[in-house]
């Protein structure tokens, strides 16, 4: 079955190293990707590299089939995929509206009208929707995630990249982020996402891959790796 | 006192648009643009030349000016800023010296070293409640005002503006967003353009135009915009305003000839209480 | 040999830490782990002066070193590391670790004018010294060389060298396996435990349970600006908190 | 220069050694010693005038008007028998640094045996040991009283009046038209501050007193603070030295302001060759007085130079008469003491200038009696052009006229 | 033309001394300085005040030299007090109260009108015929100095730090050193040599007014660094002598060119300082020489810091 996204042999870091080295996988349409790994393994790298904000090295990046390798992410998010950074992931000194607003300025908006967008995202979002006003910066730790989700989700995006959606955030709002990418996963939005916190982000996946030292180490369905004894080892030992 | 008060409303009002665009300008393009004062000039005698030479009545000299001159703006920064935009603010502060030098003295070049004056009748004050509050004072308190509600509704209600905002505010994110900086910092450039060349004319207005006039700005432009917080709009006019009427007003206690003292005065216990400007979130280049 | 309080820590309006106790003693190396967002990095800028806390006491060899500028720490042979490397991009390697070395003329203008003979010694000493270092780290042959062509790992491993060449009696490590390739850890895994044999006590903020695992004679988990609790690397491996809060309840 | 003749005795290190060092001296030494074919060579005077930064408005004029009396010179067969004028030209910046630098320019590369021009009393005073140095003459238009003030060996010769004399008509002028309380707004220069102290003496000496002495600072964004401060106090006038620019400025803010005080100013700011009433238009300008050292006005040899320049009829030049004056005080004393050795021409500039020669207005005419061995004493474009000793100009008249719709009116001629 | 060159020279060197100030504040260890002007103003007008009075050579420079360090130290103090970074604005304040004193209190600085008549040192001696050689030979003999105590001192622990707290002053306050002690001693170290410059100008004119120090001088501070390559003495020396250069033999210009007037001359010199200077920046990014940096030994080990005057 041909991957939504189809990543093939890809290499890219920032300095004198390569970060990731090699990594090839699909993400299949509809489902929930969790890329899984300790720190410093080069998650972050590899979806900013999905999102076209770190470029490759070597090796491909198609989507839907289409080898996007070189385009930038305006050009990625127009043929619909979006990514929500990890952490300061949103205009702070904006409020809630014009962050919204902004988004249907700029990513690949289908219609000309981004009030219907913003209407049918913020029905998602009720915790924010009632406080339009608010400056993004005001609010806590877990609106601000389901801001940028709601930002990200205007462009009614195909695939949806997430970095670390739960980081920094109490465990208790750590389960309604891990609900929230669920219920937009079940309206159709293929989601690919960077988590530190097996635990947590697993049961809401459908297939994880674990990464260690910028190489795919496991790949499973969710549940079978959820099922494993060996995940510490998995985990935590060195190639 | 009274009159002192409109008298530093109506100084506050002209130097607020330059420093509103000097305060963009590093919000946004984050540098401090020393060349303000020369642009000043530039956009003086643009449309000092369209008033006298080209026959329009200053109105639409003024107008055709607000049009040429960002495009001169647009032109400095291919050839000037573009080429050293990742090189850090302080390089592109010495950059803006270089341009200032080039562009004051192409104005003296082209229109040499006399002072030039619009061709406009000059008329006395109305008097109200015993002020004087003159016709002058009133176009120019009009344009500012004008100029900055224009700024802030581009600012705040039209797509460009958000991203100029958004841009400043974090350019990591505008860019994961797919906000085009080349755009933004167009639309920066255009928007300072207009904002100085409005100021030019007013400026012209209030006093005589000479190759020197915009070197009497900067210091007070640079003043204002830091202490309203460098990269706040909004700060940067309520820096203006403040500047201009407490220099109005120490005219009452100290010395005339220290006037321009007493604004570094009212700076520096602001920072002491409020170190990044008086609605500043950002930091001024080491 | 290092007490941190009940510290506090809050960052517009978001606790950072609170209330966060712990002993580290002398001559070990001492692991804290926690889940991102625990106070971790917090705490350790807080121990090393970056950030001032908001209440409680850290006390280093038996003095209140609160809110004690980084600098008299060092000069008290404490020293830190950091999690994203900061070397100084404009110095070559070998004065970026020559820096870390504490002479009395280090910040006189006048001492190398008028004694000239004392300094230079003083300097080829320390240069015989930090060479010896860049040796040790495997960095000797990029001696003259400025940080920018340095891998992360190798940035990590300048870090080390600088801070060793303030003669610590402590370091406090962040995250110094981020980044950096497995071979590298390996190296690094390998110095800090030679380091540890001569007597260096060390703080390690890891994510890395291999390192952790590896080095730690004693962990500390925190979770939510507070310690979690502590003991040797089995016993919090296996506790059913620790599990829950930072490895997952899968583990 | 050392010739080798003995080409024979063969080449010793010694010998080597001594023609280069010969060669070497000769080379340092080139620029002093004056070569034998200097009969026929141009006789060089430099010129240093603004152009760029603050007060850059008054060179152009100046230059014109030098280079007007180069040409007259030059095209009616030079100096000394046939030698011309070369003159050349450096800005000073308005900066006394820079102006210094051009006068070591001109000194040492341009080779010249005077420099004239000097607009802006920091410059002269910052060249004016170079000058002294190299015992050459300097010729200034600048008024601050210190230029001639310390001993200079004869080397300078002021075109100008000098500051503590602008002061006292100013005073005499608000005196005739009947105002007693008067205000003072001046521009912080040197050639300014040091003609108020006088100024206010004589107001005092006249019964007069004094509201206000407010100083204002040229660059600045708005006068109205100064403006506010002295006309606020409503004297019956204001006395206003300044420069175009800054008055221009200050008028346009006190008719705005409303303000109905007398207001009288130096003609360099109020007329500025009629740059002013160009600028704030005859209404703002009404009933100004201003005065200036008096061009001698009524001679046909101003005309003259008047139409030379290309001015309309009832110009009142100061700086570029000055500068006219300069040239020709210059050749005249040059061809007068028969050499372009500074030292020497300058010892003559007396004894054409001052009475009692015949009053010569045409520099060619004056020079042509020179050359037949009569007294002339040059009576200039810019001024009478009589000196004392310490290279003053003596009996300075000041011109006064008041602007009455958008024209200059004659008023009076002061001393 | 030599003693033109002389002048010349003195004024470059005066020049170097500012850029040399400029480049232990700005270009080792990151603080700008944008009341440079007003620094050399104090120590000129020291030195012509003391020299005035009676005072020698040596006491008014070393005067002037120690008003302007404290001064410095001062400055940058209070900087620091009220937020690091906000240097500018207070050495722009700072220059522009200065500018004001001496335009104000003319019963100390002789106001507008400035000072005349600052006796020069030792013209008894050497009579005015070879003064200006003498002069610069004072002047190149002081550079020299104060450019090899500036090598010795930069090349040696102290500049390392200055530029370790540029490079990064958390790093640097982690390995011990003092961030706040090293500022407020580049900014002493660099205000005294503006003193000595001041000093120079002083006596170079014999005479000293507002106008002499204007922004115009700190502008040709910071190019002569950027020129020269930030934080490289060397460097800076070139750099002072390019703007020099660039500033009188634009001079020359009209000797060649007879079209246009001198207005317009005039203006077209400024234009072409202006556009070198961007020119350089885009095209010459690093300066003409590097700074200075530490060399690993190969056998010998103390080839480190050789002191080149």
């Amino acid at each position: 079955m041909p991957g939504v996204v189809t990543v093939s042999d890809l290499r890219t870091g920032y300095g004198g190293d390569d970060i990731i080295n090699g990594v090839s996988f699909d993400v299949h349409p509809g489902e929930i990707l969790t890329i899984v790994g300790p720190n410093g393994s080069g998650k972050s790298t590899l979806i900013k590299s999905l999102a076209g904000i770190v470029p490759a090295r070597q090796g491909t990046i198609s989507l839907f089939g289409e080898n996007v390798t070189a385009l930038k992410t305006p050009q990625r998010i127009a043929k619909g995929l979006a990514y929500v950074p990890q952490e300061f992931n949103v205009f702070r000194n904006m409020t809630i509206a014009e962050n919204l607003k902004l988004s249907t300025e700029f990513l690949g908006l289908r219609s000309h009208d981004g009030n219907q967008e913003r209407t049918r995202v913020l029905e998602m979002f009720p915790d924010i929707a009632d406080r339009q006003d608010l400056l993004a910066g005001n609010l806590s730790g877990g609106q601000r995630q389901m801001l940028a989700f709601a930002c990200a989700l205007i462009s009614s995006p195909e695939v949806l990249l997430l970095d670390e959606p739960s980081a920094g955030l109490s465990p208790k709002l750590v389960i309604e982020i891990f609900e929230k990418v669920k219920a937009v996963n079940e309206l159709g939005t293929t989601i690919v996402m960077v988590e530190q916190n097996v635990a947590a982000s697993l049961p809401f996946s459908d297939r994880a891959i674990v990464l260690v030292n910028g190489a795919i180490r496991h790949e499973s369905s969710a549940a079978e790796l959820s099922a494993r004894g060996d995940l510490h080892e998995l985990f935590l030992k060195e190639a | 006192m009274g009159q002192l008060l409109i008298n530093g409303l109506g100084t506050g009002l002209i130097v607020a648009l330059p420093s509103i665009a000097l305060s963009l300008s590093f919000g946004i393009l984050k540098f401090p643009n020393f060349a303000i004062g020369a642009m000043l000039t530039t956009a003086a005698y643009i449309a000092w030349s369209l008033n006298i030479h080209a026959g329009l009545p200053l109105l639409a000299a003024g107008a055709l000016c607000i049009i040429l001159f960002p495009m001169v703006a647009l032109l400095c920064d291919a050839a000037v800023f573009r080429p050293l935009r990742s090189r850090g603010p302080v390089t592109l502060l010495v950059a803006s010296m270089g341009l200032s030098f080039v562009l004051d003295n192409v104005c003296r070049l082209i229109f040499g070293n006399d002072a030039r004056n619009f061709d406009i009748a000059l008329s006395r004050p109305y008097r109200v409640w015993g002020l004087r509050i003159n016709y002058e004072l009133l176009v120019s308190a009009g344009v500012s005002i004008g100029a900055m509600i224009l700024v802030f509704l581009i600012l705040k209600h039209t797509s460009i503006g958000r991203a100029m905002r958004a841009v400043a505010d974090n350019p990591n994110l505008a860019a994961a967003r797919g906000i085009d900086a080349k755009r933004v910092i167009a639309a920066t450039w255009i928007l300072a353009g207009v904002l100085i060349a409005a100021s030019g004319v007013l400026i012209g207005m209030d006093r005589a135009i000479d190759p020197q006039l915009g070197w009497n700005y900067i210091i007070v432009c640079f003043a204002a915009a830091i202490l309203g917080g460098l990269g706040n709009p909004a700060g940067a006019v309520f820096g203006a305003l403040l500047l201009g009427v407490v220099g109005e007003l120490a005219t009452l206690v100290v010395a005339t000839n220290y006037r321009s003292g007493v604004g570094f005065l009212v700076i520096a216990l602001v920072l002491l209480s409020r170190p990044n400007g008086l609605f500043g979130t950002r930091e001024i280049v080491k | 040999m290092l007490s941190v309080q009940s510290l506090t820590k809050k960052f517009g309006g978001v606790a950072a830490l609170a209330g966060c106790s712990l002993e580290i003693p002398e001559g070990q190396i001492t692991a804290i782990i926690g889940p991102n967002g625990a106070g971790k990095s917090t705490l350790l800028n807080c121990i090393a002066g970056a950030v001032t806390p908001d209440g409680g006491h850290v006390r280093y060899l038996g003095t209140d070193v609160t809110g004690a500028k980084p600098y008299i720490l060092a000069r008290n042979r404490l020293v830190r590391t950091f999690q994203i490397s900061r070397e100084l991009s404009s110095l070559s390697l070998l004065e970026n670790v020559l820096l870390a070395r504490q002479n009395a003329s280090d910040e006189s203008f006048f001492d190398p004018i008028l004694f000239p003979a004392r300094v230079r010694r003083q300097q080829d000493a320390d240069i015989d010294k930090a060479m010896k270092l860049l040796v040790r780290v495997g960095l000797e042959g990029l001696a003259d060389a400025t940080p920018n062509i340095l891998s992360g790992g190798q940035k990590k491993l300048l870090e080390l060298a600088r801070a060793l060449m303030l003669e610590p009696r402590m370091v406090l490590l962040d995250e110094p396996a981020a980044g950096v390739a497995p071979p590298m850890v390996q190296v690094l895994i390998g110095i800090i435990k030679e380091l540890h044999q001569e007597g260096v006590t060390f703080v390690l903020v890891e994510h890395n349970m291999d390192m952790v695992s590896a080095l730690s004679d004693q962990v500390c988990v925190m979770a939510e600006g507070k310690d979690l609790m502590s003991g040797s690397f089995e016993q919090v491996a296996s506790d059913a908190r620790v599990v829950e809060a930072y490895l997952g309840g899968v583990l | 220069m050392t010739k080798n003749k003995d080409v024979s005795s063969g080449i010793t290190r010694r010998r080597i050694l001594r023609t280069g060092a010969a060669a070497a001296l000769t080379v340092v030494a080139a620029p002093y010693i004056r070569p034998s074919w200097a009969a026929s060579a141009p006789i060089k005077i430099g010129m240093v005038i603004p152009f760029t930064g603050s007060t850059g408005a008054y060179g152009p004029e100046m230059e014109k008007a030098a280079k007007l009396a180069v040409k007259m010179i030059n095209d009616n067969g030079g100096l000394l028998g046939g030698r011309m004028i070369e003159l050349f030209i450096e800005d000073s910046e308005s900066n006394p640094t820079a102006g210094a630098a051009a006068t070591k320019k001109l000194l040492e590369v341009n080779d010249v045996n005077s420099i004239i021009g000097y607009w802006g009393s920091p410059i002269a005073m910052a060249s004016k040991q170079l000058l002294i140095d190299a015992k050459k003459v300097m010729m200034v238009s600048c008024a601050a009283n210190a230029v001639t003030e310390q001993e200079h060996g004869g080397l300078i010769w002021r075109f100008q009046a000098k500051s503590t004399q602008w002061g006292p008509v100013g005073a005499k002028i608000l005196k005739q038209r009947g105002h007693k309380k008067i205000s003072v707004l001046a521009q912080q220069n040197p050639f300014i501050v040091s003609m108020i102290d006088p100024f206010i003496a004589e107001v005092k000496k006249g019964g007069g007193t004094i509201v206000d002495n407010v100083s204002y600072l040229p660059e600045q964004p708005s006068y109205r603070a100064e403006v506010e401060k002295v006309f606020g106090a409503k004297p019956d006038a204001v006395f206003i030295p300044g420069l175009l620019t800054d008055f221009t400025s200050i008028m346009k803010e006190v008719y705005r302001g409303g303000y109905m005080s007398k207001v009288c100013s130096l003609s360099i700011a109020a007329d500025a060759n009629g740059r002013f009433l160009k600028n704030v238009g005859a209404e703002v300008a009404e009933g100004i007085d201003h005065y200036q050292p008096a061009p001698p006005l009524s001679s046909p040899n101003y005309k003259k130079f008047i139409k030379a320049m290309g001015e309309p009829e009832d110009t009142v030049f100061l700086f570029a008469g000055n500068a006219y004056d300069q040239v020709w005080t210059a050749a005249l004393a040059i061809e007068k003491a028969g050499t372009d050795v500074s030292s020497e021409w300058t010892k003559k500039v007396i004894e054409i200038s001052n009475p009692p020669g015949a009053l010569v207005g045409d520099g060619l005419e004056a020079l042509k009696m020179i050359r037949k061995g009569e007294a002339v004493a040059y009576v200039g474009a810019g001024a009478d052009c009589d000196f004392d000793t310490m290279g003053d100009q003596l009996n300075r008249h000041f011109l006064h006229r008041v602007i009455k719709n958008g024209q200059n009116e004659f008023v009076q001629t002061l001393s | 033309m030599i003693a033109y060159l002389t002048t010349i020279m003195t004024l470059v060197s005066i020049a170097v001394l500012i850029a040399f100030a400029l480049n232990v504040q700005w270009g080792m260890c990151g603080m700008v300085n944008f009341g440079l002007a007003g620094f050399v103003a104090l120590g000129a007008y020291t030195t012509a005040l003391i020299s005035l009075n009676g005072g020698g050579f040596f006491v008014s420079v070393f005067a002037a030299i120690i008003v302007c360090a404290v001064m410095g130290a001062i400055v940058s103090l209070i900087s620091m007090r009220l937020s690091e970074d906000y240097l500018a604005v207070v050495t722009l304040g700072f220059g522009e109260i200065i500018r004001l004193v001496t335009l104000n209190e003319g019963w100390l600085t002789g106001g507008a009108l400035g000072l005349p008549g600052i006796p020069r040192p030792m013209i008894d001696v050497i009579g005015t015929d070879h003064y200006e050689v003498f002069f610069l030979g004072i002047c190149v003999v002081i550079v020299g100095i104060v450019f090899a105590g500036l090598e010795i001192a930069t090349r040696g622990p102290f500049g390392r730090s200055l530029r370790a707290v540029r490079d990064d002053d958390l790093v640097a306050s982690s390995l011990g050193k003092n961030v706040l002690l090293l500022r407020v001693k580049a900014f002493a170290v660099g205000g005294g040599i503006t003193g000595i410059a001041g000093s120079l100008q002083a006596f170079q004119f014999s005479y000293i007014d507002p106008s002499q120090f204007t922004a115009i001088m700190t502008a040709y501070a910071f190019m002569a660094v950027i020129a020269g390559g930030q934080g490289s003495h060397r460097g800076l020396i070139l750099g002072a002598c390019s703007v020099m250069f660039l500033l009188e033999a634009t001079r020359f210009l009209k000797d060649v060119v007879d079209v246009l007037d001198n207005s317009q001359i005039a203006a077209i010199r400024l234009i072409l300082i202006g556009a070198g200077l961007i020119l350089l920046l885009i095209f010459r990014p690093q300066g003409l020489l590097r700074e200075y940096r530490l060399k690993a030994p190969k056998s010998s080990p103390s080839s480190a810091d050789s002191t080149a005057t």
